[in-house]
């Protein structure tokens, strides 16, 4: 069987931009860009990254799709939203940005071991499994998101912090056995699904 | 009242800047009755507060000068300056106009002499430098001003200060009994040459013009630039004193933008390639002027005029908007942060002074449309409903002076067309 | 002239009474100016002052007055006597608020004064009031020629406005280019849709206008005469040739695109690589339909070139931006997607130039899904498959954009008509016998469009780059052919809008200048004025420099070589007179006699009294005003000079300068405009002339036994107020140091 | 008198035990005082927040908003959704618009709400709002400085607006760049507001815990300029901002060799102890860093 990509590599014959409007979230406002470059200055991580929002957005309308969805460019957004409140032309850059590295990761060509995605997953993870997010399972998900030895070293070098919280009574050891959780999760669950499958028959990842 | 002064073949022209005095003498060299209502107390508007114009770096008084000589020379203009338009009703032909006279305190008879302006010691911020400095309360406008009469600012007319005045004057011009007036009357056509207004820069929150001393409009260059000007020519930053050596223009300050003006302005990739031949009139070769622009726009011969600066060592082109102004605390040094698009290069510069490119938009103050008045979306004039009043200069699109001037002479055409079919129906 | 009767009035407001002796004054001018009335008044400017001025005119005969108060610039509205001739001389402005304060400067202060005086008087005895010339028989009709979207423009303005208009169409069609448009840029808000042309209502609202004849297949034959008096030999293609009379001209002939073959790097001349123009044919052809290519292949992909041929910095296309490409561009890249939205339409240019609304049009077609690529196109190749490589800018690499279709956005090339400059040498050659030049000069005259029978050329001159644009930003209507007005791309490059916009203009001027000329009046810059040159021709030696130096090319030559004034063209500036070495050319109230009387009745001390004289000849539109600014701001200069205002430095004429270094003057100092390629000379040659002519004096003073720098000519700018204070301190000094003319005593 | 009604979203980190839990009990005694009475969303679930992104996709995210946005109509009917975290309300607002905007989005939205037997009337509009908004819009500056009986005198504080309590809606009338009303909201507590640079700057918020180092750059520089600028503490309206910029100092100090010691606290806080609140009440003893200033008038 073919995959997702595959598929949509065959459907959009490299019209990226075609492509990117009608899968990507807000991806109708990419033509819009007049190439001014004030996300690029905007943007607190901006000197992390390789491509800014704006070459980004030349770059789909260059038809460069591996290069833009292969780029871990649009990870590194922080959702300060500095870009989106000055773009001239009021693009949702922010939306667009985690739109495009959404559509990477479903296509399976986002970055391996990018950090911003795991966190961004293991937050999603989180959240869905309880319909809230559980502060310290997250954090040790993540502290351990790169095999065990690495996870004693980070959770050993936040330790401080970590019993900091716990003193002032804002990480509640507890919640390894018990914590926050909604009464409806399964509901919640099942929505979440109906959602996702709604949403990729509409931009074809069924 | 009513006035006899007009009829209903008389062309009222609303705005005294170079656009409505062009319209307001080629109507009247064409044989036309005009009457020529400016809200403030002298004719000349915006350009007479320009140092130079582009591309000839001449100097706008010299056509200023020719103007006034035509006006003196005429008898079909009438002027009326310090008047307002209140309303406007009627039609095509026939529009009755309510004009309202504000008090100049100063009678025909003054020969500004400037007795007045030596007697009083009341200061008030000098219109003619956006009040960057300061000027006697009894003032002649400029050396230009025409009317060539002095004016008594309402905030000292009813003071010992006004008394002052009034007790200097050798002539008894001046009048501190003075009151607004309204006058009544009948016009054929009216053209709107009510001119523009620059952005305001303080809502480009991210340029920190609100916040920054060393942040100012390219308005406010015009006047350091000119020796006629705050600091007598020199390009002295506000904060300090000291002499801008290393300058920024940013364009598109308010233009092009959703979020302030959606219009190009037009004029202000011009104005700012003709602001950094100022950097070198002042400092020559010693001057450095970096330009932040998304396009430059120097349209037709103009080009020319790109391709010198271009060439000019001390100028630079940075395809950018500036993203944020930051502040050097040491220095008030504003310090621009943004990337340049053409191969993606991050910059935090620090300059000595920044220069805002600020949009034109429609003159709203002491600026009463009727409702007849045909606005576009960003309420530049194209025309009305009743098709006898028309825009004229930059109240109908953002125009240089040359445009305006071309503008104002078709509004007069229109304007002298409505009078024509107005004397040919009563005459049938 | 027998009953001419002379007064002086001397005003002693504005404190000219505490600081003058006006007793003296009064001698002065009684003594010396010979006037019959003298009158001082405490007050002149008001109602009192100017009604006893108007009193002595009609109860008392006065004709000619001197004014002696302000500055001629001040107080003009007051002083208006329309019967008398009047001068001014300028005690407030000019020598009250100059002269330095305090008592140890009374003498020279009251000196100063006198002068002016004795000048005011000497002036105004020279003086007539011109009668002006009024000429009701002047045509008021319009030509205007070209019948594009400018022309026929025009041509329904003026006629809208109740004036006659003909109108010459050199092609069987009215409409000009715009007739080959599919669309037009949209005019008015939202700017969001091409929109249809108008051009056949439009045309066909010209044709059936009562007060417009229109000629197609016609050209101009001959233009002869001047405003007011044009007669224009309209020549059919039939050959038979019909006489128009014409009041004042509008020329609208428009544009030819740049020939795309000139283009073969970007693929001009190849299959399926076309010019704007040639696009709008394909798109009248699909008529909204798909847009199909010459060999009949539907356009599924099309690439724009913005600046084909234009802003070229090497000197081998066009230097200059058209300045309607981009919106052009925009709106035919609309035409593909609003066929089909699926068609990739890309628009590769470097600046995008949309000014003022164009930016919602530009926005609209990014919504419909255009793509517009910052960068430089370097090869186009064309065929089947076109190819344009390019370098991406905002990418920073270089690139490559298939497509079927490549468009190429050509500038704008003016059709002015002849190029006066080239015309002239050749005329000369060829007046001089040369065989070549003849035949050179049929060819070029072949390709004129007013075919003018003037002594200056048959067309208008031009501006850069061959358009007939004015050189002044205030005055943009300002051509040197008194009543013929350019409109349109001719003029400028221009889109629809702004053509449409300035020959609204050009037609009002045109009225306006037919107006004028039935008045006798002068046209800009001297509006109004009624005074015109006239010549002693038995005094003439036909040198030919007035017919030569004439900015406007008002004087031909009759048949016997004298000069030919066409008071209708002329525009009073005085050039002709500056310019005419045995001084036979005089206006009423302008001549060699009324400037050079006042040279001869300033007092120039002799040597011992160690007080320098120096004339100052001031341009009026400038360096006057400039004096005057100096004055306004209380700014000091020399009292040892005398100022004599003059219409244009071009009017010097050098006489004045030789008799006043022969009677003693120290220095002579000539103010005038700006000159060269951004000149501000109301008159356009004027001080350019001036400057010739006076490059030449060097020798006359030489023979006099005098130091060139006695006499120099300053570049003086309306704003000039303070500068010109210093200038003329430093060069008193400087004339201090040199010492006294040699020539004192012996005047 | 009756106290203002509103339908109340704690959020995740806001909950007892967690990393925000002092700033909700810092809400009591200032609810008491000016009469504002939130009621909390029944089984409300995670917002989602902007981070949710990767896995979550557009509609899933908007329809985690959408069941809350369903709760509130259902139980708390014509009641403003309240949140004292940004990003909360940034999401809930967010999906409140884009379902406005979009029909077919609602139509989807529903189908998945139908799952937990939901649904969002078509003209849904009932307004998500942050807690500042409640306390400029509907009780007013005026009202706020009334109610303070122990005015901060001599206290100097670093308003921290951040990034999401600013934009892209921030509150009405307000620049981004310069927003004026934490300083507002410290000067009714008789604090002085100090001016500096890094009021709204990025603190890396998600990101900082898997870009340390980049994020901990951006807090360098806002308790840097904080200390610059003499301030006793900074102020802040964000749970992530008030985590990031407190928890991370020890870390800099280690790496930098900085002495960072800088108490970042709840504007919710200040006005709690202004109000006479004790500093269990108030919630300090939540700090790592402790507000010694505010403990010293709290504990009077």
């Amino acid at each position: 069987m073919t995959t997702a990509n595959e598929n949509a590599v065959a459907k959009y014959k490299n019209n990226f931009l075609k492509e990117v409007e009608a899968t990507v979230e807000e991806g109708h406002w990419v033509k819009m860009c007049m190439q001014c470059g004030v996300c690029a200055g905007s943007c607190p991580f901006g000197p992390h990254w390789e491509h800014s929002p704006q070459k980004i957005f030349m770059m789909i309308r260059a038809g460069k799709r591996e290069e833009v969805l292969k780029s871990d460019s649009m990870w590194m957004c922080t959702s300060c939203y500095n870009c989106m409140v000055r773009c001239p032309r009021e693009l949702p850059i922010t939306h667009i940005m985690h739109g495009l590295a959404n559509y990477a990761y479903r296509l399976g060509l986002s970055p391996k071991g990018q950090p911003n995605q795991a966190i961004a997953k293991l937050f999603w993870d989180s959240a869905l499994k309880y319909g809230r997010v559980n502060e310290l399972k997250f954090s040790l998900a993540m502290y351990f998101r790169d095999g065990f030895v690495q996870g004693v070293k980070n959770a050993l070098a936040m330790q401080s912090v970590g019993l900091g919280l716990v003193k002032a009574g804002r990480l509640n050891p507890m919640e390894i056995i018990s914590g926050h959780t909604c009464k409806d999760t399964s509901g919640i669950h099942k929505m979440i699904a109906k959602a996702r499958e709604i949403e990729d028959r509409r931009r074809g990842l069924a | 009242m009513t006035a006899s002064i007009a009829t209903n073949q008389t062309i009222l022209v609303v705005g005294g800047g170079i656009a409505g005095m062009t319209a307001a003498l080629e109507a009247a060299e064409c044989g036309k009755q005009v009457i020529l209502a400016e809200k403030t107390p002298t004719l000349g508007g915006r350009t007479s507060l320009l140092y130079r114009y582009f591309p000839k770096m001449c100097h706008p008084t010299c056509g200023l000068e020719i103007n006034l000589r035509r006006l003196r020379g005429n008898p079909n203009v009438r002027v009326m300056t310090m008047t307002e338009v209140a309303a406007v009703t009627g039609s095509r032909g026939n529009y009755a106009v309510t004009l309202k006279v504000k008090p100049r305190y100063v009678t025909e008879n003054c020969t500004a002499c400037g007795d007045c302006g030596n007697a009083v010691s009341a200061e008030i911020p000098n219109p003619a430098n956006y009040g960057m400095d300061k000027i006697k309360a009894a003032y002649l406008p400029h050396g230009m001003a025409y009317p060539q009469r002095f004016v008594i600012d309402p905030s000292i007319a009813a003071t010992p200060e006004g008394e002052k005045a009034k007790a200097a004057c050798k002539v008894d011009a001046v009048d501190l009994g003075m009151q607004e007036e309204t006058l009544e009357l009948t016009v054929g056509s009216v053209v709107w040459a009510t001119g523009w207004r620059p952005y305001d820069a303080n809502k480009i929150q991210p340029y920190g013009y609100d916040r920054y001393a060393n942040v100012i409009t390219s308005l406010e260059f015009e006047r350091l630039a000119d020796p006629r000007g705050p600091t007598g020519g020199k390009l002295l930053r506000p904060s300090d004193g000291k002499e801008a050596k290393n300058i920024a223009f940013i364009q598109c300050a308010g233009s092009r933008d959703e979020n302030h003006l959606r219009h190009c302005s037009r004029i202000c990739c011009m104005a700012t390639l003709k602001q950094t031949q100022y950097v070198r009139e002042a400092l020559g070769d010693a001057g450095k002027s970096t330009i932040y622009y998304i396009d430059i726009r120097a349209i037709d011969r103009f080009e020319d005029f790109y391709q010198n600066v271009q060439k000019d060592a001390t100028v630079s082109f940075i395809k950018s908007k500036v993203a944020r102004i930051a502040l050097n605390e040491e220095n008030n040094s504003p310090i621009l942060h943004g990337v340049d698009t053409e191969g993606y290069h991050r910059y935090a510069s620090e300059h000595d002074l920044v220069v805002l490119a600020v949009g034109m938009e429609p003159e709203v103050t002491g600026v009463k449309l009727p409702d007849d008045i045909i606005l576009d979306s960003s309420n530049f004039i194209e025309g009305s409903k009743t098709e006898g009043m028309f825009g004229a200069g930059s109240a109908s699109s953002p125009l240089d002076v040359n445009r305006s001037v071309q503008s104002a002479t078709a509004a007069a055409m229109r304007a002298v067309q409505v009078i024509h079919k107005t004397a040919s129906t009563e005459a049938a | 002239m027998a009953d001419n009767k002379f007064a002086a009035y001397i005003c002693s407001g504005c404190g000219l009474g505490d600081k003058f002796n006006i007793a003296g004054l009064e001698k002065v001018a009684k003594t010396e100016g010979k006037m019959t009335v003298i009158k001082t008044h405490p007050f002149l400017c008001n109602a009192e002052g100017v009604q006893m001025i108007k009193d002595d005119i009609a109860n008392d005969g006065v004709t000619h007055l001197c004014i002696a108060a302000c500055s001629r610039r001040a107080k003009t509205e007051a002083f208006v006597f329309p019967t008398a001739a009047v001068s001014r001389a300028n005690l407030r402005e000019g020598v009250l608020w100059i002269v330095a304060e305090g008592s140890d400067h009374d003498e020279v202060r009251q000196e100063m004064a006198e002068d002016y005086v004795r000048m005011g008087c000497a002036e105004i005895k020279k003086m007539k009031v011109p009668e002006g010339n009024v000429k009701e028989s002047s045509s008021k009709r319009i030509l205007v020629v070209g019948g594009g979207m400018s022309g026929m423009t025009a041509a329904m303005a003026a006629a809208d406005a109740g004036y006659e208009v003909v109108l010459v169409e050199k092609t069987g069609a009215l409409g000009g280019f715009a007739k080959n448009l599919f669309k037009r840029v949209p005019f008015a808000a939202p700017y969001a849709e091409a929109q249809p042309t108008g051009v056949a209502e439009l045309a066909a609202q010209v044709s059936s206008h009562p007060k417009i004849k229109v000629h197609l297949n016609s050209t101009l034959a001959e233009t002869a005469g001047a405003p007011g008096r044009f007669t224009a030999k309209v020549a059919q293609e039939s050959g038979s040739v019909t006489e128009e009379l014409c009041g004042a001209i509008v020329q609208t002939t428009g544009f030819t695109t740049y020939d795309i073959a000139k283009l073969p790097e970007l693929g001009g001349g190849q299959a399926n690589v076309v010019d704007q123009a040639g696009l709008e044919a394909l798109a009248i052809a699909a008529n909204g339909g798909a847009i199909k290519r010459a060999d009949g292949k539907e356009v599924k992909s099309v690439a724009f070139v913005q600046c084909a041929g234009q802003r070229d910095e090497s000197g081998t296309h066009l230097a200059y931006c058209s300045g309607h490409c981009c919106a052009t561009s925009i709106k035919q890249a609309m035409y593909f997607k609003d066929a089909n939205p699926d068609i990739d339409a890309v628009v590769i240019y470097d600046d995008l130039r949309v000014p003022g609304m164009g930016e919602d049009f530009y926005r609209s077609a990014q919504q419909k899904g255009v793509i517009f690529t910052k960068g430089k196109a370097s090869k186009v190749t064309g065929g089947d498959s076109c190819k344009v490589e390019f370098k991406d800018l905002i990418l920073d690499e270089t690139a490559t954009v298939d497509a079927d279709l490549v468009v190429l956005a050509t500038g704008q090339v003016p059709n002015a008509g002849v190029n006066l400059d080239e015309w002239t040498t050749i005329n000369t050659a060829a007046d001089g016998g040369n065989e070549e030049a003849k035949q050179q000069r049929t060819a070029l005259e072949s390709t004129s469009v007013l075919n003018l029978a003037y002594r200056q050329g048959p067309d208008m001159p031009q501006f850069k780059y061959g358009f007939a644009d004015s050189h002044f930003i205030c005055f943009p209507y300002e051509t040197r052919r008194t009543g013929i007005y350019a409109a349109g791309p001719m003029r400028r490059p221009m889109d629809m809008l702004q053509a449409t916009e300035d020959a609204t203009g050009a037609a009002l001027k045109a009225i306006q200048a037919v107006e004028n000329v039935g008045l006798g009046r002068s046209p800009f810059p001297r509006v109004g004025d009624l005074s015109f040159p006239t010549a002693r021709l038995e005094g003439c030696t036909q040198c030919k420099r007035c017919t030569v130096e004439c900015p406007f090319g008002a004087i031909d030559e009759d048949e016997r070589r004298f000069p030919l004034f066409n008071e209708e063209r002329c525009r009073r500036c005085g050039t002709c007179m500056g310019a005419c070495p045995v001084r036979v050319i005089s206006f009423e109230n302008y001549s060699c006699d009324t400037v050079g009387s006042q040279v001869k009745a300033v007092n120039v001390p002799d040597e011992e009294d160690e007080k320098p004289r120096i004339l100052i000849l001031a341009c009026e539109n400038d360096a006057y005003p400039a004096l005057d600014m100096a004055g306004m701001q209380r700014l000091t200069y020399s009292a040892f000079v005398r100022v004599i205002p003059v219409r244009c430095l071009g009017s010097v004429n050098t006489i004045w300068i030789t008799d006043a270094l022969g009677a003693g003057y120290d220095g002579v100092m000539m103010m005038g405009c700006q000159k060269g390629d951004n000149y501000q000379c109301h008159f356009v040659k004027g001080s350019e002339m001036a400057y010739y002519r006076l490059s030449k004096i060097g020798d006359t003073l030489k023979g006099m036994g005098l130091e060139p720098e006695r006499m120099l000519t300053y570049e003086i700018a309306i704003t000039d107020g303070a500068r010109v204070a210093k200038i003329i301190d430093d060069y008193v000094a400087q004339l201090i140091e040199m010492g006294p003319s040699p020539m004192k005593g012996f005047g | 008198m009756t106290k203002k009604q509103y339908a109340f979203y704690p959020g995740c980190s806001s909950q007892k035990g967690a990393s925000a839990a002092n700033y909700i009990t810092s809400f009591g005694v200032i609810c008491d005082k000016l009469d504002i009475q939130l009621n909390e969303i029944p089984d409300w679930n995670c917002c989602a927040a902007s981070i949710g992104y990767a896995e979550g996709g557009e509609l899933p995210r908007i329809v985690m908003g959408a069941r809350n946005l369903a709760l509130s109509e259902q139980h708390l009917p014509g009641q403003d959704i309240v949140s004292g975290c940004p990003a909360c309300w940034l999401a809930n607002r967010e999906a409140t618009e884009r379902l406005q905007h979009s029909s077919s989005l609602m139509a989807e939205a529903n189908e998945a709400l139908k799952e937990v037997s939901l649904n969002l009337r078509s003209d849904f509009n009932t307004k998500s709002r942050h807690f500042t908004e409640v306390l400029i819009e509907d009780i007013g500056y005026a009202a706020m400085k009334e109610a303070v009986i122990k005015p901060l005198a001599g206290v100097k504080i670093a308003g921290y607006v951040g990034c999401q309590a600013n934009r892209p809606y921030g509150i009405a009338g307000e620049s981004f760049e310069n927003p004026q009303y934490l300083d507002k909201m410290i000067e009714t507590c008789g604090a002085e507001a100090v001016p500096y640079d890094q009021k709204v700057t990025c603190c890396g918020g998600a990101l900082a815990f898997s870009e340390p180092e980049k994020a901990q750059a951006l807090i360098q520089d806002i308790v840097g300029s904080a200390y610059d600028h003499g301030a006793d503490m900074i102020v802040t309206p964000c749970p992530l901002c008030q985590a990031n910029v407190e928890i991370y100092q020890s870390e800099i100090n280690k790496k930098k060799g900085t002495k960072f010691n800088m108490p970042v606290v709840y504007y919710t806080q200040l006005m709690n102890v202004a109000y006479g609140g004790s500093i269990k009440e108030a919630g300090l003893d939540g700090q790592l860093i402790r507000a010694e200033k505010l403990e010293k008038i709290a504990g009077k």
